[in-house]
């Protein structure tokens, strides 16, 4: 692409449509929250519940112990590949945007990167709601054509011998990346192994680092 | 509908900005507009691929620059209006016509309950599917004036079946009100060079769920 | 289309881009100007005469030249059909935007419509530069799909067994339309003929109109 | 390259404003820009295949809302500072650099010559084409990075040859420097149904002019 800068331009189509600055939208959408609560369509402690579930209760910590879970224990693994909804739930976690999940395993040689490139969708219940840059045109854009290009700009790089294996969310079914677990890790706990996951490792966005060497706990 | 949504393998969306984010939501009223539309599709009236198909059908020039939220709100707004939950003069008014009826809201916990309860897309079996896994098929050439989620990138490509979902719920009838025609659904294993030619950066795979009538035999 | 009303939106990608009103291009064009003059890149009374040109000189008045002749010139028609660039120069029309030029005739159940999909590309030296509606998104996007749709926004409505022959201006070759003659008009000059002859008629968005019979010099 | 620029098909690009215009230009900085970009070609730094190529390659979010001669406008300073004839300081400080080389512009008469010349973009026939007229083709499914004139609407589908246009150079090699490497030049006709299934509008044809390597034999 020859373009990295400004470039002017008229948004004449904006027509009569007015201010569209964010602190404008604070206002419109306050409006609109007014509106629907004085109509009865939205109960204002149903609007903080849902904010609280999604800031506090449902993130990547979920997809985490799940990770986890699947490195320490084969039998739980099994049941994953078999039946991730069923195995997810299990550890309680389930719902909105994670009704139908399928775990995708990172193996040596095998790399996988989960977009969604007709909207966002994304597994909510073991990793939260998803990040700016995974809804950004760019990620959807260039994950399924240019999946080492993208991948490189989050700073994981591949051998070339490594097949990337890209899903498209294109159906109610949701992908859950299981990252490879890293050397140095024997013996570690659920707990500890959890840590270690990261959101975007999750999304195939990241590896997991082998862990510097720490004094560690029995 | 072949939409500027449907980006996969678009070119000029820019770098991603793959920097970890500070917080969730970049400001308040993005929290506020995720509750409202989970909020106030709990009333029941519109399926989320209608919700989907609105966000997509906003015009191509306010979608790109749009923030995520931003799409949502025009969405959220257009789906209140065409389904008559609010009129347009109370929408520009922000208050409530005294004349028309109040709607009940669903309350905090029944919206938590929601919430992780989930709604699966996945319907009874009534036929056996048409393909196995392991068979060729070849994505149709489809140009759906309507709700689609099958991707441009891949229409007219041959890709093998690597899994079935069992059957679900069809998008291109749901969004449009015109049931849930559930239909098999498969995961379809595409080769990059397959889709991208002399782009593709073997080895590297990408997998798309496509429903029954995308597909046809090869 | 669910869509007509305004959305609001957040141009933030904008960035540090600053303005981009229409009198702020004003500015920059005027710099840009002073600047290539400066350096001895342009003369400015070149610019001036390549405006004269297309404002003046060169306009669909040529391509209503060629369709006259056209209509009453058997010979001239051939040698149109066999190489319209030749032809169309006998005339003294040619040079940039019309190399290769070719002629698409309408007739009873035949209609033609010209588009440039990928940019704005149109024959100049018959045409002069094209309308605002011909280099629009929506033209450009509407005229290979829909092009019964486009003409009936034009207000031209053919009957359903009428032939629809797109033309799609890819390459440096240029199409011209030549519309139907219309009745009432046998024995008029070459000069009244192309005097009935509009621009769109030559692009295919409109068809000429039976004249309404007046008082004609013999 | 997989651009926004590619429009033929797409939805979401909103009604086609018929009205007849009342001037040529919308303000007189647009007849400036056009004048500065024919003047400024006229160094012959670049192809007209070229500053196509960094038309399209602005910014999708930019470039779909852009007016026209705001696209032309930027990809114009894209390409003078990209082929050094003004530096990025020069465009900003709006002033030429003193110790820069002065060039020698294309005064009005020689610049009204080149308009009234054009550049023919046929080249000598060198080998015989591959294809004869009533051929059945399809239109290959490339995916370049780079210029191509291939409609993304066109690619997999299958049309016939209607005219062999002779041999011209192909934008693909020309827009990045690689030369002009002329190739057989065909117009292809494709049914409408073919390209756009139920959608389609029958009867109706959507002819394009392909080069030889767009094309497989059927």
């Amino acid at each position: 692409m020859p373009h990295d800068h400004d470039h002017p331009h008229d948004h004449t189509h904006e027509g009569g449509g007015g201010q569209t600055l964010p602190s404008d939208m604070a206002l419109r959408v306050k409006a609109l929250e007014s509106l629907l609560v004085e109509k009865g369509l939205v109960d204002p402690a149903a609007l903080d519940a849902i904010i609280e579930t999604y800031e506090r209760r449902i993130g990547p910590r979920n997809g985490a112990r799940v990770v986890a879970r699947a490195w320490t224990d084969p039998a739980y693994l099994e049941r994953l590949r078999a039946d991730a909804t069923s195995a997810i739930a299990e550890l309680g976690y389930g719902g909105r945007g994670g009704e139908h999940m399928v775990a995708v395993e990172n193996g040596p040689g095998v790399h996988n990167l989960v977009v969604c490139t007709l909207c966002s969708c994304y597994p909510w219940p073991v990793l939260g709601l998803p990040p700016a840059w995974y809804k950004s045109n760019a990620y959807r854009a260039r994950a399924v054509s240019d999946p080492r290009g993208v991948l490189a700009e989050f700073g994981v790089s591949l051998t070339a011998t490594t097949e990337v294996r890209v899903w498209d969310s294109t159906s109610e079914v949701r992908y859950l990346v299981i990252p490879e677990r890293p050397a140095g890790t024997g013996g570690w706990s659920e707990d500890d192994l959890a840590a270690l996951v990261s959101r975007d490792s999750m999304v195939g966005t990241a590896l997991i680092p082998e862990p510097r060497s720490r004094g560690r706990g029995a | 509908m072949n939409g500027v949504h449907d980006m996969g393998g678009m070119d000029g969306m820019g770098p991603i900005d793959a920097r970890p984010e500070a917080a969730l939501f970049h400001a308040p009223w993005e929290a506020r507009v995720l509750a409202l539309t989970l909020a106030a599709g709990a009333q029941g009236r519109w399926t989320l691929d209608e919700s989907r198909f609105h966000r997509e059908s906003l015009p191509a020039t306010d979608y790109l620059p749009m923030p995520y939220y931003g799409r949502w709100f025009a969405a959220l707004t257009d789906l209140l209006v065409k389904q008559g939950l609010i009129s347009a003069q109370e929408l520009s008014s922000g208050r409530a016509d005294p004349a028309a009826p109040r709607a009940t809201p669903v309350n905090a916990k029944a919206m938590v309950a929601r919430l992780n309860l989930g709604g699966p897309a996945h319907r009874p079996q009534v036929r056996p599917p048409r393909f196995a896994v392991g068979d060729k098929v070849r994505a149709r050439h489809l140009n759906p004036p309507g709700h689609t989620r099958l991707p441009r990138y891949a229409r007219g490509h041959v890709g093998v079946i690597a899994r079935l979902h069992g059957v679900h719920v069809l998008p291109d009838s749901n969004a449009h009100g015109r049931g849930e025609d559930p239909q098999p659904l498969y995961q379809v294993r595409f080769d990059a060079c397959e889709l991208w030619g002399d782009r593709a950066q073997a080895p590297s795979l990408v997998h798309l769920d496509l429903w029954e009538p995308y597909l046809e035999p090869v």
